[in-house]
């Protein structure tokens, strides 16, 4: 899980550990339930950066044997949250696009109608397993007919064959009909990942002096590659190896690197998309 | 118990439901004993009401749709010694969410079921059938034809409730206030 | 019935003799009551006493070495009815791929039958067991130690086939990954 040669420095080791890292969750909703109402924490001191580094930090955890399909939902999650947090960051004047506001408040909801649902369901499920552990108490008369009974019951296997039993076996040994498959091959595929991306910074970052986060995504079209290097850029900012600024709000996110230049990166692996 | 008829009716259904391995509806009940359906529940009440004034060990319960006798939930610590095969084991926390979305959204596909719950259900689903508690219902008549699934019979018989109308209504789970306060802070709903 | 601790064995003697399947032996009852076996002929000579004299449908009757519900046998029309009308009177598609399952791959669990149907089978194994088609055969060997079924000479003679090498060959059988780990592994329970 570590990228590059040689033992990494304690202190960076440390501030990549998370207690998130040793649980198992069951898809995005449930890490982030899990985030807010983790030990029934006092409502005021829920913070949206400690949620979103949480998220962040274990999306850095599921490194192998994702789904595509999953990871995208974690992806398209992370986004929103990072999104929200950035938002929060700078508050100011309201110069920005009323529509990329509305945008972003319509995610927002989206994101927390879904908690809400997945909650719902969640303890649903409790209620029933309580109910079912409630009936288990009791077990149902299962004895059947008395055997002075069992001649008059039909022969139910009237009429069979050996040859419909070998049917019965074929129907229900045969492999199922292929699920419809669809076809992908004109969409290109997207090949991003946190790791590399993280790679190319460190490449680029030591001596470069300011950067701008728009200078770090040029020549990016697909929304994805800008989500993934900005995922880049926090994983950096929260191993304290760069530094982020703003001087207008809503300007330009400028980085700089601020790490020892032999520091070894460690702890991103790719999720490649 | 009464005397003559109401007896003899009374006496036939302790009879047949002795036999049954499954539950047994009241329908039928009627149809084998000559008597109306409802005089079969007021029968079937009678009974229970009876075992149950005379500290019995067993009762009869309305279950899935049916009658059916049981070991009283009070001796389940002997029951539970004697039954080798043991309980069915539990089920994971995502299986037994899944069985709600089923249980409350029925019919429902397993693209729906995906989309509550954010992840892939193919494995759940098709835990929970192995199980029995979920089974095919029908076909979405849209495109695609998705596969409908809906809970059994055999998920009415283990949570002992006699239809889905008698599950706690899904609104008992809507979180209160200070959750979905919570949740709104958490995602930084609160300085809009 | 009598007051505390008779109460308390003959209610459970109650509820194991609902729910077990087989005549349960006296010596059986005594260790999970904790009382004597003698005790236990007692118990059961009373409870037996009560239901006859409350004219229930049901007796405690004294078969085969143990001690079973039954129907009471003035009541035999009302269960020939049950039998006739109330049972179904052929397989259906499902029952029989279960039986196609258990004979050919057998000895094979219930859930092994549930992984390659899809489908929980319990109690359509249960059904053909009852109907003399399909027997306990064994046991199987690792944790759990599942009931392993396979198919009863009654089966082969309904057939009407002197022996399993008599039904058609099994043809090429492709089963699916979980399948496959599912039959290697034995299967106690499968949670997702």
């Amino acid at each position: 899980m570590v990228c590059g040669a040689g033992a990494p420095p304690a202190g960076i080791l440390r501030s990549v550990s998370y207690a998130v890292h040793t649980e198992i969750f069951e898809g995005p909703f449930d890490l982030l339930l899990h985030l807010i109402l983790k030990d029934e924490v006092d409502l005021y001191e829920i913070s949206l950066s400690g949620i979103v580094d949480g998220f962040l930090a274990h999306l850095d955890g599921l490194v192998v044997a994702l789904d595509l399909e999953l990871t995208t939902e974690f992806l398209v999650i992370a986004a929103t949250l990072v999104d929200l947090k950035a938002r929060r960051l700078l508050p100011g004047p309201v110069d920005v696009e009323v529509d990329e506001e509305l945008a972003l408040f319509e995610q927002r909801d989206l994101l927390l109608a879904r908690l809400i649902e997945a909650k719902t369901f969640r303890d649903a499920g409790n209620a029933i397993e309580l109910l079912a552990q409630a009936a288990s108490r009791s077990l149902p008369r299962t004895a059947g007919l008395e055997e002075r009974f069992l001649a008059l019951a039909p022969d139910l296997l009237a009429g069979i064959t050996p040859a419909d039993l070998h049917a019965a076996w074929l129907r229900v040994t045969s492999p199922a009909p292929p699920p419809p498959r669809v076809v992908l091959d004109h969409v290109a595929p997207i090949r991003v990942s946190v790791g590399e991306a993280v790679d190319d910074l460190v490449a680029r970052l030591p001596g470069a002096g300011l950067m701008t986060f728009r200078a770090l995504t040029e020549g990016m079209i697909d929304r994805m590659e800008v989500i993934v290097r900005f995922l880049a850029v926090l994983e950096l900012y929260k191993q304290g190896l760069i530094e982020l600024g703003q001087a207008v709000t809503f300007g330009d996110l400028e980085v700089s690197w601020v790490g020892d230049p032999d520091s070894v990166f460690a702890g991103v692996d790719s999720y490649d998309g | 118990m009464g005397g003559g008829v109401a007896s003899e009716a009374a006496r036939a259904a302790e009879a047949i439901l002795m036999v049954a391995d499954e539950p047994v509806e009241p329908q039928l009940l009627a149809q084998l004993l000559e008597v109306s359906p409802s005089r079969v529940e007021e029968l079937c009440d009678e009974l229970a009401a009876t075992y149950e004034s005379e500290d019995r060990g067993f009762v009869l319960a309305r279950v899935a749709g049916g009658w059916r006798f049981q070991s009283h939930p009070d001796l389940a610590p002997y029951v539970e010694r004697f039954v080798l095969d043991g309980q069915p084991s539990r089920l994971s926390p995502a299986a037994l969410e899944t069985l709600a979305i089923v249980a409350y959204k029925q019919p429902v596909s397993r693209a729906q079921v995906a989309v509550i719950r954010g992840v892939n259900a193919d494995a759940v689903v098709r835990t929970l059938c192995q199980r029995g508690y979920v089974e095919e219902v029908g076909r979405d008549p849209g495109p695609g034809q998705a596969v409908l699934y809906g809970t059994s019979r055999l998920f009415l018989e283990r949570l002992g409730v006699d239809s889905l109308a008698d599950l706690p209504p899904l609104g008992d789970f809507v979180p209160g206030p200070e959750v979905v306060e919570a949740l709104e802070r958490g995602l930084g709903a609160d300085d809009t």
